[in-house]
């Protein structure tokens, strides 16, 4: 559908030719455990095929190619169910990152494993105290020689039971203000003093984890970015993580999406009602105008424009399209969205999705998040009164919990 | 027209809240729902049997209380409120109201003193494949044979239709629609229970071959549906502003004790315009209920349109709360643990369980004449 | 349509037989003198008829009745198209401010001619500087001996033109925080010093006026409630204000009312169209839920329950209603909407409700704050950090002016 | 696919908005509404005839610059941006581009280089009575007499129709629709102004009484109407976009500078997340203008469902951001000497100009092939 010229052409034929010979069958009946090691030997031919991290250095492992590519690619991608999800959180928000913040040793030793999918990472941010509001954390890492030695709990952390490495934020400071006294760590999930319980969400599923540090010792060079200079880590990660959620391909069977929508209405009949039209029509307007934003990001980024805080658009346009979704899905299915027979089994593939809607608006930063992060940082409206900026961590009220 | 509770009516909401506070805690209802019943057989000896609860529209010369709809409203929205694990809307509604509709005497001796006093669980199966009402005439046909009707082919989306004693369809017969009662363990009867989005609400498919019916005579069948309908929606809506009060009452709570950057989040316009915006849809709801209510038991013309004013209103309403509340709980109220999303997978449910929201919408129009 | 025993019913009655028989043809070619001289009779009519201040007390001119009478006129009322604009605000904002707070020989010298259509009154509040936040207003009266003198510039008074009296909020004491130097004052507008400039709308009309003070004298017994007190009864009449709003009557010739919206559809063949069906639907269940929240707020004040802050739900929920209504009516009518042709006197009709929507949610208290209303006062919520707060008014920043 | 403006059409858009700033600040703008002509001919002639901005989209050899739609969008947002008085819409893209769909050689010799130019100033009449486009042949009827065309009936709803100089006409031929040219002074002509919502887009009605017309000959006629159809859709998003990207500018600018209880409107979450979601609309449509921009350029194949989805997303989307922008100045924003009543006007002008809503989302489903 697009027409384009020279290099990014050639390299879209390769993709395609590539997929259309690798690319796995979408497979059903395995273990977690078989679907795991197929998704690291796909992520090894990826990478020995030259479409792993595309835009990332070459010394490193990456493809030094530009935004460009990575949209062909995932242009192309999108007509296959590629087994990438264990490694999202590292392909796009922690290896970002340690290519923009890591010592020249950090990026030798993780990015080319990472690339490999030899090694699984995730994100520890999030805690029960300290969702918005991420710099209130309460993790503890207390120097101990050129030792850290780190206690506390870290909740909605994807991935983190098959995890090798997660990013670790945690405070190094209690006595300054919340801001200023956290570091990022590198942490080895498989540590000592590590664990990992899974948590249930709302679908019923455990995506997310809880993760548990009970006096984990964490060497001096465990350190990414600067001691208690975490918050600027963390601020490029939730950037990255912005541009990874908005941007994220819409997978070929996602039920909510525009195209399933409008096959499901045909199989039911409900594609000649202009009510069910009129909303199909509404739904494809706004995943195509996000596509387009999201595209034009990438292009812009081509060009030199970065996108900083304009990832939010995506982050929030994406989650209102679902809800969007949600809607026309009801109108379209009724009470079969509701019910189905328990040997029907894309039966509750609808259901699930529906259940899994609610993460898209508050998961990596809620909706109002985002708009407050437009409102700050792309429109440099006046910041709300803030009441907790200078004052030491020690003395604030933060969750809903009693203090560690 | 009455729009507010009186005192004896405010009582009654007491006392079923209290009930319920105490047998049908958010554990319980996990108890239920992690358990294969369905329902919980206690609580619904409880809410019917000893309360009397399950028979407020029926006479009291027939073995109701002779309440009305006002009050059974009050009920459902107590049980809405609590999520319930009883079957109190299939039974206590809708198999109560489509045996008084039906105008059949043999039915109704046979069957109304055992719904209204629990005894016996009714269901209503009208749904076929699509789960639109009144569907079920193109998957369940009625034939005559052996000196008795029987029926063959099968329904779906039948609520409570898994523990029913009495299951009242609607199937086609040579003449055209028309209703039978049927025994929940007649010949030839297969029940699955489906599964569902809203764990709490247990549906069922019907599979019938050759199976022992009783044809209901009296009333005109199609418009038996269609009153049956009206009812329902009445009670759903009840359901759902009992819903809707309590996901506001947790989300107020929450949102007033969860402090982020030095400050409770409801707080934050973001959080507390939220608030009102949920509080505004659940008195809007609460009003159309009143009114739909009072209809049924003072104004039966003006029933079919309060009813679709309800059914359009309050069905998507409630489901924009339900996700609201979960909304503002953040990630907490995604969770498994949190009881947001039940309310949240029922209120989807609810919209849906009469059909989609352009039928709703339609059915409205219609009845204004538009 | 409404089924009721006993006295109502025979009020019902008894408005229905003098409504038939009195109320006025509307008028379309009158002055705008000819049409006030007819409303003030009319006015005059319905209170001979026990009509007017229906729920007001028997002593100072009302009839002493309950809200249910009230909701009964209004239900009758609203099939006739009756001049009483230029009573909207004595009626449902300063005569029922009065009532509660003014004194025996106020409430005496003023109620009366107010009922009777001999006077008419208008609201002294918002100025330039001061719209959603009312109490940093800069008006400022002065006291000289027991008299005050009032300089300043108020805005959006609705009516003042034609005023005889109006409810001045002004600044006493510019020394204490903005909402503890406020007094209320009763003004003659026809005082020396008052001025009156129309204020040209966004539909071209000019419905309110900039009104100035210079230098106007007003006597001791202006005072309407307590000096330094004019928060509280400000308070105490936006209460009224939103209860009058949100509670006032669609007219029956308000074009982007349910009815005549469903009848526009029918007269353009529009009506059998599944989509326009469907947000007709819509439409009338909005304004229905709202009318029959309306109708029990009523029903609760009756049983003693007053609607306090709730009447922000009808306010909120009033201006939602027109802004779906907005969207219907360009459904139906399409390009009609945006144009006509001279000749067309009823073709201007639609274009000026859209142009007066945004009106619905920014008068008398924008939705934002309307719903910060209801998240403060019926929900409890905690407030926002108040910067102001403790703050002599003299050191705020008010308003985009400089300070008077 | 190319989303992003170079350098020289960032340049073009710079001379243009310069221009504008110069010749076209608000006081102008109010000025030629409130005077009788609908618009400004000096600023008329700068646009056209000194800059050359009418011919964008015609070849050099027809008398054009040979630039394209990308271009000539980046014009027409500026123009939305400043609500120009000027018929560029009606002439220099509907007008220009009916004539360069009809591929009637006469017809292009006769009125290109003038459109292009800005000579002469072109409308295109395919509304009747209820404006939908294409109902101009129930109501215009054209015959052949005395050895010529003419025409009899009337047409509505023609933008800068009051001043065209040629007006370009969907009509009843005997065969069927087709399309003709009439000159602005022909005999038998009426052209009357509407009165219209938006003061800065003037319409008006057109009235023929043996009106003589040319009759295009070349393209088939429903197939052009659909062609121009198209592109007016992107005319139209491109003129939305320049309003979006101007009212978010001053509510920006406003609620930083207002203060309400002690610190800037803009501070508060209610009037930030406002602005968030204007911004993330104003960028949405901006996307899918230089989408449907490039495919009018370079992928014809994609433009009518491009056009369709640039029409069905924008008109709403602008409209909402205009009545926030309202909104979100309060008070000041309502009165007339604000300008973002201006702006609020001619986006809901803008979102029925094509015909209703619903119509634009079906057109969009048909090509999408739902």
């Amino acid at each position: 559908m697009d027409v384009e010229d020279g290099p990014v052409d050639t390299f879209r034929a390769r993709v395609r030719q590539w997929l259309a010979d690798n690319a796995p069958e979408p497979t059903v009946n395995r273990s977690p455990e078989e679907q795991l090691a197929a998704a690291k030997r796909f992520q090894a031919a990826l990478y020995d095929a030259g479409f792993a991290g595309i835009t990332w250095p070459v010394e490193f492992g990456g493809q030094g190619l530009t935004a460009a590519e990575q949209q062909v690619f995932n242009d192309e991608a999108a007509d296959y169910d590629l087994p990438t999800d264990p490694f999202m959180i590292g392909m796009g928000m922690c290896g970002p990152t340690l290519v923009d913040l890591g010592t020249t040793e950090q990026k030798t030793r993780y990015l080319r494993p990472l690339l490999r999918g030899e090694r699984i990472w995730c994100q520890l941010f999030s805690e029960p105290g300290a969702g918005s509001d991420v710099a209130s954390l309460q993790t503890r890492a207390v120097g101990d020689g050129s030792d850290w030695v780190v206690n506390g709990q870290k909740v909605w952390t994807s991935g983190a039971q098959q995890a090798d490495f997660g990013a670790l934020l945690a405070r190094t400071d209690p006595d300054v203000p919340k801001h200023q006294g956290l570091t990022m760590f590198i942490v080895d999930m498989h540590a000592p003093g590590v664990s990992v319980r899974p948590l249930r969400d709302m679908t019923g599923r455990a995506p997310f984890n809880e993760v548990y540090f009970d006096d984990v010792r964490l060497p001096a060079d465990a350190v990414l970015g600067e001691v208690d200079g975490g918050w600027a880590a963390a601020v490029t990660m939730l950037g990255h993580e912005r541009v990874s959620i908005g941007g994220s391909v819409r997978r070929r069977h996602d039920p909510l999406a525009y195209t399933n929508l409008a096959e499901l209405a045909r199989r039911t009949g409900r594609a000649d009602d202009p009510v069910v039209r009129g909303e199909l029509a509404e739904l494809y307007a706004a995943e195509r105008a996000l596509t387009l934003f999201n595209s034009r990001l990438r292009q812009e980024a081509d060009s030199g424009t970065p996108p900083g805080a304009r990832g939010s658009v995506a982050k929030l346009g994406g989650a209102e399209l679902l809800w969007r979704a949600v809607r026309v899905a009801g109108l379209i299915a009724g009470a079969r969205t509701a019910a189905w027979d328990p040997a029907d089994e894309a039966g509750e593939e609808l259901a699930v999705a529906i259940n899994a809607t609610p993460a898209s608006s508050i998961a990596g930063g809620t909706n109002q998040i985002q708009r407050g992060i437009i409102g700050d940082r792309v429109l440099g409206l006046p910041k709300e009164p803030q009441v907790d900026r200078d004052v030491p961590f020690r003395e604030l009220r933060v969750g809903t919990q009693p203090r560690a | 027209m009455r729009l507010v509770l009186d005192s004896e009516q405010r009582q009654l909401r007491s006392t079923v809240r209290e009930l319920l506070a105490d047998h049908a805690p958010p554990t319980r209802v996990r108890e239920v729902m992690d358990g294969g019943d369905g329902y919980d057989p206690a609580l619904w000896r409880r809410v019917s049997a000893e309360l009397g609860l399950a028979g407020l529209v029926v006479s009291e010369s027939r073995g109701g209380s002779g309440a009305g709809h006002v009050e059974r409203c009050v009920v459902l929205e107590e049980l809405g409120r609590a999520l319930a694990p009883v079957p109190y809307l299939a039974s206590a509604a809708l198999a109560v109201d489509t045996v008084l509709a039906l105008e059949d005497a043999t039915l109704e001796q046979r069957l109304l003193a055992g719904l209204a006093s629990g005894e016996r669980i009714g269901a209503v199966a009208p749904a076929g494949d699509d789960g639109d009402w009144g569907s079920a005439t193109a998957s369940l046909t009625a034939g005559w044979r052996d000196g008795g009707w029987v029926l063959d082919g099968h329904v779906s989306f039948v609520v409570s239709g898994d523990v029913a004693d009495t299951v009242l369809a609607y199937a086609t017969a040579p003449e055209g629609p028309a209703w039978f009662a049927v025994s929940g363990d007649a010949a030839g009867l297969g029940r699955t229970r489906l599964r569902t989005l809203d764990p709490t609400r247990p549906m069922a498919r019907l599979e019938f071959a050759s199976t022992p019916a009783h044809r209901a005579d009296g009333a005109d069948p199609a418009a038996v549906l269609e009153a049956v309908r009206d009812r329902a929606a009445v009670a759903l809506t009840a359901e759902r502003v009992g819903m809707m009060s309590r996901v506001l009452e947790m989300t107020v709570d929450y949102t007033k004790s969860r402090v982020q950057f030095g400050r409770p989040v409801g707080s934050y316009q973001a959080v507390k315009h939220g608030c009102a915006d949920m509080y505004c849809a659940y008195q809007q709801a609460e009003s159309v209920l009143r009114y739909a209510a009072w209809a049924a038991d003072h104004a039966p013309a003006e029933l079919p349109l309060a009813a679709a004013l309800a059914q359009a209103h309050t069905g998507p309403a409630s489901f924009r709360v339900a996700a609201d509340a979960v909304q503002l709980h953040g990630g907490v109220g995604y969770t498994w643990e949190h009881d947001a999303h039940l309310y949240y997978k029922r209120a989807k449910t609810s919209e849906l369980l009469l059909g989609a929201a352009d039928q709703q919408r339609e059915r409205l129009a219609e009845r204004l004449g538009v």
